[in-house]
């Protein structure tokens, strides 16, 4: 993406940039839908909830002098009669990463304008996000099945299954959340209201393909809190 | 009247109250006179501040006072003016950060030969545990608290046997040597407080927290819980005693270690056990 | 609201640039999982599983969420809160590190 | 739906002729500003009462909404206020006032005045009025989204009173709900109470954040042509940096709420430790209570500049409108403002110094405090040299900025007592504790947001207040407030306990038996004062002086709309266009003794105005 051409402005590259744009008028970020800059600084606000969450996490993992329990066992899986650590978050992950690929295109054949293809992708990832909430929810009920409880678990400390229901259900809540939206989106493309820039049902702005960026937006930002929690939460 | 004449009046009546109130620091009974003394001067850097500003404020209302034929100066900006005033400030609060940091650093840092002080508290009381003649306390569990055993004492641990046990909310101390008070909580956030010694730190339950002073005036004190607690936070009241080295003593020698609690409570198992066959 | 002009004048990035991500995730997904895998302990363990999550974050918010291309006014914004976070993670870490030790030394261990 | 678009579309034919030329006639080339980036704001157009009023999308209107509502729970914050301190002046006076009773009443009074009073009254209501005012748009960019924040507001402080008829009552664990105690038996409402004290506050926050969005979005992308950054006034930023605090900061309140809810319901131990009650073992176990003051406090600082920035900005405007003087150093004003934003997340832990954290902490948080004094106090410095050499118009708003001063630079000394921290030791969890936050984010932004209401009501009314009630408000406030809290701190010196429900058996308290019940009848008087300014509204709303339009001779865009009271969107048919600061105040020269944001250069070329 160049940068926008706006009449008037001459854009100036990096840092001398930023010193532009802050110090012009009407727009700090130049041709940035206002949609698009509030998903930003909504997801900016959201990592810090989930900062929170994983600060939390770390401080309670790290304060307890019970053993904590290990992931790679608890999480692993029986395949063939073997123990596989980890694996189905190794195929959660994968989904989930495969979404976020076809999440991407799907923009990129929004901007094209091509409805069919951009559609398509968007019911691609929607499904991918169902596929992974439907694993999440085989995990819970297999940990639930084993014993654990946010309140307790026979494996060690009480806080592991606290901190993973909790985590593991506020980035649920938000994968579910993205998926009924990108239903919505996926209706709505099809339907061609971004190509008739048609009315939105509870806002007054006119619909437009910047739309699918912003969900795109929302929709990697639940990949990259997967990566952090995949990363502290499973192999850690 | 004009109101300037009132905003005079509140700085004025302000430094009056200061130099006449009746209400103020008792006195301090502990080695901590140094935070008396970091507040001394931060009352008098920042009061200082304080009434010069607000004179300041007085004087520009009454000599700029609306007039139909006066303007007002148009200067949109002074960098002389400001980079003074960010220097004065910032070397004024260096001022009075500085000599905080050093009296902290004493404050985190215990003597070796503070005395260790397990100090209890639930809802809504205190009990006290010294350490006996090995100089250490045992370690404790919440767990084994019950009545034979009402500091939670692990059993296993050597330690433990001969500390000392105070089962009142009032505690003796020793004049001019230094405690470390080591606070536990068995339920909720406490706070081990007498205004005298200044210091004070919460109890937390799960850890243990500790903070150090050295009292140096004999006398009573009341100790009072500033961590609020409950419904019954304001009752939650103790005493310290402090005393001279031989009262201090005698005072000691009446105590009961843990290892007499438990061969009482044995002989009274005994004997229980003696009239139950008979 | 957003010109229409605009629209026109916004290019699109190869379909190539995308794809080359995406592989790229998966083979480092496959390489962190891998490090579970050969259970890799230590310092070692961390060093890998931060560098790959750090990589695959940083790929995802390059080029799929477009910041590579945004303008350092967005990108400044965005990431010098994040400082905050840090100063509250180096934080929290020496706390836990202090309530894991007294939790020890006056419950477990003593002798002081 | 489509036929409320439809006055759009002349407005938009109209505007868009505006977007080439600078708007004079002649349209030299030192008048020229940038054409608009961005098409016209479609807006939608209530036609009935319900849409206009209630389910409103007019950021004015919804300004409005979120005025009331605020001041409705900060009446219910006051009257709290009183029953403490009938309790605290004459114990046993009230006989329904058990210790539980007093301690809800505490906890509310202190979530009330804090969250759902002072936050939602500066940033929901002066910043949904002002906001889209002030940097000359013709709405918040979300209006749909502004509304529905308005509504969860509503809702979150339905919660929040409703907790007060739920068995066992509202919590009463102290606003900052500290763990374990909040929930345990022990603690008033620790049941039902603080489970709707957690709903409520994640309600708020959720609320919030959606207008939050809102504001920041309206500041950063929908200023009108020629508003620079740098070209806004105080009260912008002042808002601004304090919403961008909040949606940083209420996060660690959400997670907070979240975590201990499920400490209560699931009883999951993420705060809770191994605790003995009653004899009995509870089934918590491994936590960490500290966890909990460290996200608090997290949330819990930046709150108290999303309180005190908003009321730097708006007494900024204040002073230099009613001294006919531009502000003094309003670059370093702004950086202040943002520099006090970014290190107000750096100092959290000065809250905790005795809270039994790592100790070493101690030192960090104690430096990183400090160095907020220098920009703060560069911001007291400033204010009064506005004065100086000003031409100060002693009216009722001048009252409010000059007691506004007192009693801020008040409570910011003492908060350098109380941040630095050896200092604090001895103070903490005393009364000077409680006289240094009233002082600071009490009563200075009260006096504040008093002088806001005053300087604002022509605009938003189009009649003023009567200014002799007025000033009989100000000085009952000012003069009890200050005699409530100045010998309030001394109680903290003898070392009186807060959150204490009765105190007077300690040999050392009873010396101040005398002053508690002064500070008591203090606080009546205080809190009855505030209602001549209700008064005051209904009696000038039909018969005030009508103030026409600009009546304070202000220069920032709020005042200069086609119609007062603003008409929904603002601005007529064109937008106004902005060629200077809002400051220029008695500029030599110059016909007038202000020179209003859209007056082209070419009108006043041969003044000694700056470039701005």
């Amino acid at each position: 993406m160049s940068d926008p051409k706006i009449e008037g402005y001459v854009f100036k590259p990096g840092f001398k940039g930023m010193a532009q744009d802050t110090g012009s008028d009407q727009t700090m970020f130049k041709g940035v839908h206002w949609g698009k800059a509030m998903m930003w600084i909504f997801l900016l606000s959201d990592t810090f909830i989930f900062s929170c969450f994983l600060i939390s996490y770390m401080k309670g993992r790290g304060s307890t002098l019970v053993e904590w329990p290990n992931p790679s066992e608890v999480f692993a899986l029986d395949a063939f009669g073997v123990p596989v650590p980890l694996l189905l978050i190794a195929i959660m992950t994968f989904v989930l990463i495969t979404s976020s690929g076809t999440m991407a295109l799907a923009v990129k054949y929004g901007y094209e304008k091509n409805r069919k293809m951009c559609g398509w992708l968007i019911l691609a990832t929607a499904i991918g996000g169902l596929t992974f909430v439907g694993m999440q929810a085989f995990e819970w009920s297999k940990l639930i099945h084993e014993g654990v409880r946010p309140w307790e678990n026979p494996f060690g400390a009480k806080q592991f299954g606290s901190f993973f229901f909790m985590i593991t259900g506020f980035h649920g809540t938000h994968v579910s959340i993205g998926v009924i939206f990108l239903f919505i989106y996926a209706y709505k493309t099809f339907a061609g209201h971004y190509d008739e820039r048609k009315r939105g049902w509870f806002t007054t702005m006119k619909g437009d393909y910047v739309e699918i960026e912003i969900l795109g937006l929302y929709w990697h930002f639940v990949d990259l809190v997967w990566v952090f929690i995949f990363a502290f939460f499973y192999l850690w | 009247m004009h109101p300037g004449i009132i905003f005079f009046l509140v700085i004025f009546g302000s430094v009056l109250f200061h130099i006449f109130t009746p209400w103020y620091w008792t006195d301090v009974a502990s080695n901590w006179g140094g935070m008396d003394d970091t507040i001394t001067l931060t009352f008098w850097v920042g009061g200082g501040v304080f009434v010069a500003v607000c004179l300041f404020m007085v004087y520009c209302v009454f000599k700029f006072s609306y007039k139909e034929d006066r303007k007002a100066e148009y200067k949109p900006e002074d960098k002389k003016l400001e980079k003074i005033l960010t220097w004065a400030t910032t070397l004024g609060v260096i001022a009075l950060l500085a000599p905080g940091l050093v009296i902290w650093n004493q404050f985190v840092t215990v003597p070796k030969n503070a005395l260790q002080i397990d100090v209890m508290a639930w809802q809504w009381g205190w009990q006290y545990r010294l350490p006996g003649e090995d100089g250490k306390l045992g370690t404790t569990q919440i767990t084994n608290i019950n009545d034979n055993n009402p500091f939670g004492i692990n059993l296993d641990d050597p330690y433990g046997k001969d500390d000392v046990l105070i089962q009142s909310d009032v505690i003796n101390l020793e004049n001019n040597q230094p405690v470390k008070i080591l606070l536990r909580s068995v339920d909720v956030l406490h706070n081990w407080y007498v205004p005298q010694f200044r210091a004070k730190m919460d109890a937390v339950p799960g850890i243990v927290t500790y903070y150090w002073f050295e009292p140096n005036k004999t006398g009573k004190y009341e100790v009072l819980c500033a961590e609020y607690c409950g419904v019954g936070h304001y009752g939650m009241r103790g005493g310290v005693i402090v005393q001279d080295n031989q009262d201090y003593e005698n005072w000691m020698q009446k105590q009961e270690t843990f290892s007499d609690l438990v061969a009482k409570q044995e002989a009274l198992e005994a004997e229980k056990t003696k009239l139950a066959k008979k | 609201m957003e010109e229409t002009k605009k629209q026109e004048q916004t290019t699109t990035h190869k379909i190539g640039i995308y794809l080359w991500i995406w592989g790229l995730l998966f083979v480092l997904s496959f390489f962190s999982y891998m490090v579970d895998w050969y259970q890799f302990q230590g310092l070692l363990r961390w060093s890998l599983i931060l560098l790959f999550m750090f990589l695959k974050a940083g790929l995802i918010m390059a080029f799929f969420m477009h910041l590579f291309w945004e303008r350092y006014a967005l990108v400044n914004v965005l990431l010098w809160p994040m400082t905050a976070i840090a100063c509250f993670i180096f934080l929290m870490v020496s706390e836990f590190k202090y309530t894991v030790f007294t939790r020890l030394f006056y419950f477990v261990v003593g002798g002081a | 739906m489509s036929e409320d678009f439809k006055d759009n579309k002349t407005i938009q034919a109209q505007s868009s002729e505006t977007i080439s030329g600078g708007g004079s006639g002649v349209s030299p080339d030192i008048d020229h500003v940038r054409p608009a980036e961005v098409e016209e704001q479609d807006l939608y157009h209530g036609h009935s009462f319900i849409t206009k009023w209630i389910f409103c999308q007019d950021a004015k209107v919804i300004g409005v909404q979120y005025f009331l509502l605020a001041t409705f729970t900060g009446i219910i914050g006051l009257i709290l206020s009183w029953l403490m301190r009938l309790q605290l002046g004459f114990p046993g006076a009230a006989s329904f006032m058990t210790a539980e009773h007093y301690y809800q009443f505490v906890t509310m009074h202190g979530m009330i005045m804090v969250v759902y009073f002072l936050t939602a009254l500066f940033l929901g209501g002066f910043g949904n009025y002002l906001i889209p005012l002030m940097v000359g748009a013709r709405d918040m960019v979300f209006p749909y989204l502004n509304m529905v924040s308005f509504w969860m507001f509503f809702i979150a402080v339905g919660v929040l009173l409703a907790s007060f008829f739920v068995p066992g009552g509202p919590t009463g664990a102290g606003w900052t709900l500290y763990p374990p105690q909040t929930i345990l038996e022990g603690t008033p409402g620790s049941g039902m109470g603080i489970l709707l004290m957690c709903l409520s506050l994640i309600l708020f926050v959720a609320g919030f954040t959606m207008g939050g969005l809102n504001y920041l979005i309206t500041v950063l992308q929908a200023r009108t042509r020629g508003m620079t950054l740098m070209r806004m006034p105080l009260t912008v930023w002042g808002i601004f940096t304090a919403t961008v605090l909040a949606m940083l900061a209420f996060p660690a309140l959400l997670v907070g709420a979240l975590m201990m809810s499920l400490d209560k319901i699931l009883g999951t131990s993420f705060f809770m430790p191994t605790i003995l009650k009653a004899g009995e073992v509870l089934e918590y176990g491994g936590g960490s209570p500290i966890l909990f003051q460290h996200l608090f406090w997290f949330f819990g600082h930046p709150e108290v500049y999303i309180v005190a920035l908003p009321a730097f900005g708006i007494i900024s405007d204040l002073i230099s409108v009613h001294s006919r003087k531009n502000i003094f150093g309003y670059r370093m004003m702004v950086w202040a403002i943002v520099g006090i934003g970014g290190l107000s997340f750096f100092v959290w832990a000065h809250h905790m110094y005795v809270s039994g954290m790592n100790p070493w902490f101690g030192f960090f948080f104690a430096t990183t405090t400090l160095i907020i004094a220098v920009p703060t106090a560069m911001k007291v410095y400033n204010w009064i040299l506005t004065l100086w050499r000003g031409n100060i118009r002693m009216n009722t708003v001048m009252l409010w900025c000059l007691g506004f001063i007192v009693t801020f630079v008040n409570g910011g000394i003492t908060g350098i007592f109380l941040g630095n921290v050896t200092v604090d030791v001895p103070l903490s969890d005393t009364y000077f504790v409680i006289a240094h936050f009233h002082m600071v984010m009490g009563i200075a932004p009260l006096m504040v947001i008093m002088g806001a209401v005053y300087h604002w009501f022509p605009l938003v009314a189009g009649r003023f207040l009567d200014e002799k009630l007025g000033k009989w408000h100000f000085w009952a406030t000012f003069l009890g407030a200050y005699s409530i809290y100045f010998p309030m701190h001394y109680l903290g010196f003898i070392g009186v306990p807060r959150r204490y429900f009765e105190m007077y058996d300690s040999p050392y308290v009873a010396s101040a038996t005398g002053m508690n019940e002064f500070i008591s009848l203090a606080a009546f008087l205080v809190g009855a004062a505030q209602f001549i300014l209700i008064f005051n509204i209904i009696k000038t709303l039909k018969t005030g002086k009508p103030a026409g339009s600009n009546p304070w001779k202000a220069c920032s865009l709020e005042w200069l709309t086609p119609t007062v009271p603003p008409e929904h969107g603002n601005w007529g048919d064109r937008l106004p266009v902005v060629h200077r600061w809002a400051y220029d105040y008695s500029v030599p020269g110059a016909k007038e003794d202000f020179i209003t944001q859209t007056t082209p250069p070419s009108e006043v070329v041969n003044t000694g105005v700056e470039k701005t």
